[in-house]
């Protein structure tokens, strides 16, 4: 067991996998030769040959686009978008042509892409290096959706991404690129190599796509959270001191409604915390989900902490953030109802 | 400093509208044979005036004329000729079929047969077209089977694609078809991507990109011309300039630039510009930059210059906003009548045999629609079954789909 | 009083808005000399003049971004996407650009821009013809989203969409452009024309955004629908015979919450229809809204009649499509459960 | 036909990478003054060489030569040398105090001051531009306050809107400065939007694009082309190719065609190149431009030639990827350096009077400096309440966001 940052186990996933099979190849603005502005794909240019990791213009669509048709040729394209807020461009080739090419061919094209993408705020990257779109995807039939919260989950995860016969969304958490975040902006960072939660196995295994981990058990209340607001949800557990049982998402879809609905059951009682906004966020899925299926065991409303609906303020920022105090008032709020 | 004059907005518009007279004879056709064949390596920036002109072979007479003349011997020309008569045939048959309530809706080719049925004969196996929904010629020049094209119209238990698409979103891989996809443009960056594959594979395989006049405004367009020419894809980038984006005149699309090859010349491509009615022109352009690609040389820029002389769809009636006489004034003519006149000229072809092919050819298609409306049309007899609806979402079906098709009862 | 089809409605709310106030545009694919392809600017051109009401080349991109540019400047565009399945190339100006000019400029820059374009299926428009992507406008702060489900909402709310002072998604339901549609598509369609519901008032009035209609009391159940839904709901109660509460519910945002709320609280059960895919559509938002609000008042879980999660296939459009079959089922299992 | 021989993806690198010593010695720079300078209506296409050129003005000693020389009186010379000097001190105020702290991150111009400076000079009242986050000398040009630029940086009470956006991203409306948008490229159509909404209304105010060289690849670049090119809008397309897109050189972006201006040429509009470091040139071209655009001819295509001398961002470091030798070798020298040497050679300046100026200048910014900071910086002082946060989502606050307000406290 060693420690690693999250970016050294992206690096890592891409390294492996593209030592594994040649046809995976790592592209997008800025990944060639400096190694993409968060690093991620640092070496692997050096290592893998310019055809293999490679910069590519200004053009998300063209990134995503030209992944489409890579995969289509029966390559495996990794590639990555600076940050998740420039998706936009290549929503209609996500949407359109990734998402539906297996379905409109029957099987005869398809498209084994992986997008990462950097999401989530917390860095003073205000309204366009803040967003979370996960509700974006995962609306989207056809598309996988993955948000890793530690280090082997990024990489165990996107080996598995990468391995997976469909185009798999992969966000990056990049407030947790370098250290858990407890919320607490104000404390310094810890960085993965001194925090328990930064280890990874010796030998590297994919994560399976579809499977949610308890992070922590409880008995009063189920948190349901994914990304950076994992941590803060075990912050807030442990600075209120309710037992609170927190699930790591970790995919978003297909979504693991065994161990969410199982836990509910439970405990009756739920909160869903995301750092996007809050309408037609993906807590809007889960809470319809939650109700529909644990009903009966309900002893409280679910409650949904999120981003305002406001775009992500630049000075405004720790306001903005969902972080553990507003998840602690949900938490007591939501054990305490009757 | 202003300049208190007034601007004002330019709307471009089509020359003629419902109820004029189209009047072509200031459009200049250059002479069959008249433009120059440069070599494939030359430099694009010597080749610009390419981009201008239409590059044409069948003169007034019928005759192969010029340096581009040639590229195809003899039978293939009887071949192509075959090609062209069968999807004309092919798409009357589906026009009357869709008149019928056999299926919900079809697009036609009617004058622009000569593209997909010749640039096709240039491709080899394992090189992949992304085209649009007006180049079935490219399967019928393939030699895909035209009940399992039906079957595809018909959203039968036949078709391929298990009734998911629309009527012609054709898919094939093995006869390098790319899946149709309803959204335009979305697959030139695609083309480009699949050309840069083969590149890092260090195969052989090249790519064709398909595109409309109307359709080169989509940012897919400008996205595939950047990659390609950045990274020399092996690809041949075609736009086929029917004139008629729906029922707006290419002009919209085209703006201030003389023709859509010229787009080329922002991005250092070679760009050409050919007579699409023209079989032998149209296959020796192809021929061309596909041996440009294949020789790693990059991708070039072609337009083809036609004609959509039917609707754009069935859902479409052109007599709504252009002159219904603006077809037949056209200046390069059908392109099967051009290609039969060579034929005949050649002494290869008659009138007779022309007649007699036809009757065949619709014979062979008609068999084939009987074989595919036994299985079924949209409406009756065999039909996939609505589980399929729920298959290929992903490579294994999720449980919240599985859960969702049994509810659904299926 | 006289009868208007949906497509007579919305052209002429556009022409009343355009003869108002000049700076209002109409423009997009093939709405200039030909009148669009549902014919809803018919005539536009003629009568406003070439510069007022023009066809555009085929860039959803230009489309909206030419607008936020002409609305930036003072100008009002109403302009409108050819069908809602090709918005996405327009995403990125919607989203990253129109529903944010606002704030990010503090007011001084504003985008009082209409984007129409028609939704939903069954036409046999396959999957890229039949999409309804409104959970995709209402998870974006800074729009409004707005769907009628009558010849005289499509007006009114057209007309107080153009008036607007911020940018509008306006989802024409092209099944109902000619005629109600109830989901028995065996049946002949009925013309707006020889319907009640197709009634529009001789003095054209705009109807304001953000306020829902009940269109049917009841006292056992609520029903949350919009756009075609409505009359599949209306013909499901009818059906069933279930005294069915039906909330049409015109602006999906800002919702008209106290009208859902004030029903739920009263019948104690809800059903949600859209034609959207289920999975995170804004019946999730819904759901989640009406469970947190409404829980001490819910006898039966919130259950959601939905698209199915795959693309709108062709041949099994009407196994895809939510019809008063599915609906009435719903209906019957909520207002039975215990 | 295949031809066995195998493909290869080309992908473009740089001349030199850490390590290497730079060498533009084989670099074409065309002397001063020996660009033609054509009539404001001339023919498009009769100006192609435009593109593949640099225009010039001043020479390597300092004397403003050829057709395009003379654009700007005197006095105006000398509030243009004063602009940069101002944009350049406040920058390195600005990045100082990135440094210190007192904000989360700023964006320079060092080595671009001339583009921006220049062309706010040839604009009128009313223009718009769209501009991104490197063009802050058309702010100070137009006479905008340091002070709430400042404040703007700090995300402090005194911000014009309201902390929310990332520091430079200034907006004025009444300065002709359109909102910046953290979206690369989203405003290039928006600008051709808003000069047809000016020609539609029959005014006389036009709009000016901005876009870096990175940037054109991206798709709202494309849509900015064919609208200007089918509306003939009003407008200045600029394209600022400063060599380098954070660490990705121009030829990424670029591709074949030798130049970005050539971009134009695919849509028919003129497309001038310029010396991106020369005041005077770059007046002179955006003179002609915005003349071009006033009189209703139609958009003009201006790809400035410069050099990115410092980093992207306070967040990069370019000696990761490019020599730290480059950008003094680069060719095209200082800007302020070059109209510096001008005016003293026209003995309209001194060294002293520039030492003097200097210190004049950084008063002043330092005075405004103080101002600001007298407010508050991100984290400290008077900051916009998190009420605002809420505010201006739309023009009305609806239900939900007052009772998110609410529930947040504010
Ligand atoms: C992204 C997108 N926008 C709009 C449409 C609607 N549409 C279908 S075909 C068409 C016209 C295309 O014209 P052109 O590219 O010239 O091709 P042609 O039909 O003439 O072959 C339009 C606007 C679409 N399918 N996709
Ligand atoms: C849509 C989008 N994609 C990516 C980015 C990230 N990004 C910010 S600046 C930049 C480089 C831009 O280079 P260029 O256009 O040459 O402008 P310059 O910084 O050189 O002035 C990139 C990739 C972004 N802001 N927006
Ligand atoms: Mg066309
Ligand atoms: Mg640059």
């Amino acid at each position: 067991m060693a420690n690693m940052t999250m970016i050294e186990a992206v690096q890592n996933a891409l390294d492996i996998m593209m030592d594994r099979d040649p046809s995976v190849v790592v592209f997008g603005e800025d990944v060639g030769y400096f190694g993409g502005v968060f690093r991620c794909t640092a070496g692997l240019q050096k290592k893998y040959g310019r055809t293999r990791c490679f910069d590519t213009p200004i053009s998300e669509l063209g990134i995503v686009g030209a992944g489409i048709g890579m995969a289509a040729a029966g390559m495996k394209p990794c590639v990555e978008l600076q940050f998740a807020d420039y998706m936009y461009p290549a929503y209609d080739q996500i949407v359109s042509e990734a998402a539906r090419l297996r379905y409109r061919s029957a099987g005869e094209f398809t498209c084994p892409m992986v997008v990462r993408m950097p999401t989530g705020g917390g860095i003073f990257g205000a309204q366009t290096h803040s967003q979370s779109p996960e509700a974006l995807f995962t609306h989207v039939t056809g598309l996988k959706t993955v948000i890793p919260s530690t280090p082997e989950d990024a990489r165990g995860l996107l080996m598995a991404a990468i391995d997976d016969p469909d185009p798999v969304i992969f966000l990056e958490p990049k407030r947790l690129y370098n250290g858990p975040f407890d919320g607490h902006h104000e404390r310094p960072v810890v960085s993965w190599k001194k925090h328990d939660l930064g280890a990874v196995a010796d030998d590297a295994t994919a994560i399976p796509i579809g499977k949610a981990r308890i992070m922590r058990l409880g008995n009063e209340v189920t948190v349901l959270a994914y990304g950076t607001m994992v941590h803060v949800a075990l912050t807030a557990a442990e600075e209120t001191g309710i037992d609170a049982e927190i699930i790591d998402l970790r995919t978003l879809l297909p979504l693991d409604t065994e161990t969410v609905f199982g836990s509910v059951r439970r405990t009756g009682r739920c909160v869903i915390i995301h750092e996007a906004t809050l309408t037609c966020g993906y807590g809007a899925e889960l809470a319809a989900l939650v109700q529909e299926q644990c009903f009966y065991h309900l002893e409280a409303p679910i409650q949904r902490v999120a981003g305002w609906d406001t775009p992500y303020p630049h000075a405004q920022e720790w306001f903005y953030f969902p972080g553990p105090k507003r998840v602690g008032e949900a938490l007591r709020a939501t054990v305490e109802a009757i | 400093m202003t300049t208190g004059s007034k601007l004002s907005l330019h709307v471009p518009e089509p020359d003629w509208r419902p109820g004029d007279t189209p009047d072509f004879s200031n459009v200049q056709v250059p002479k069959a044979g008249s433009v120059r064949r440069p070599e494939v390596d030359e430099d694009p920036e010597a080749m610009r005036d390419l981009a201008y002109t239409i590059i044409r072979v069948l003169d007034r007479k019928g005759r192969a004329v010029g340096p581009w003349a040639g590229s195809l011997p003899d039978e293939a020309l009887l071949t192509g000729l075959r090609h062209m008569m069968t999807l004309r045939i092919y798409d009357a048959r589906m026009m009357m079929a869709q008149r019928q309530g056999k299926t919900s809706f079809y697009m036609q080719h009617l004058g622009e047969e000569a593209i997909s049925c010749a640039f096709q004969m240039s491709l080899a196996k394992g090189d992949m077209n992304f085209p649009t929904y007006r180049q079935a010629g490219l399967l019928v020049a393939a030699g895909y089977p035209l009940t399992k094209m039906m079957c595809q119209v018909y959203s039968n238990d036949g078709d391929p694609v298990r009734g998911r698409q629309l009527p012609v979103f054709y898919s094939s891989k093995e006869h390098g078809f790319f899946s149709i996809s309803g959204n335009l443009a979305t697959q030139y960056i695609q083309a480009v991507g699949w050309a840069m594959a083969s590149a890092i594979r260090q195969d052989d395989k090249i790519a064709a990109a398909w595109i409309g006049d109307g359709s080169t405004a989509e940012s897919d367009f400008h996205a595939g011309l950047v990659f390609a020419s950045t990274y020399r894809a092996p690809v041949v980038l075609n736009i086929v300039n029917n004139q008629w984006a729906i029922s707006t005149f290419q002009g919209i699309a085209r703006g201030g630039s003389g023709t859509f090859a010229a787009r080329g010349h922002g991005f250092g491509l070679p760009a050409l510009r050919v007579d699409g009615n023209d079989y032998l022109a149209v296959h020796a352009v192809a021929q061309w930059a596909v041996e440009r690609a294949r020789r790693n040389l990059g991708p070039t820029l072609v337009e083809y210059v036609t004609y959509r002389a039917g609707g754009h769809s069935t859902s479409d009636d052109p007599s709504a906003y252009r002159p219904k006489e603006e077809s037949a004034a056209w200046p390069l003519g059908d392109p099967i009548l051009r290609l039969k006149a060579h034929l005949i000229e050649k002494g290869l072809w008659s009138e007779d045999r022309h007649t007699q092919t036809e009757a065949e050819i619709t014979e062979t298609v008609v068999a084939a629609q009987k074989e595919a409306e036994a299985i079924g049309t949209l409406h009756d007899g065999r039909r996939p079954s609505p589980r399929d609806m729920f298959e290929d979402v992903y490579a294994t079906m999720p449980p919240h789909l599985r859960r969702q098709r049994q509810e659904a009862g299926f």
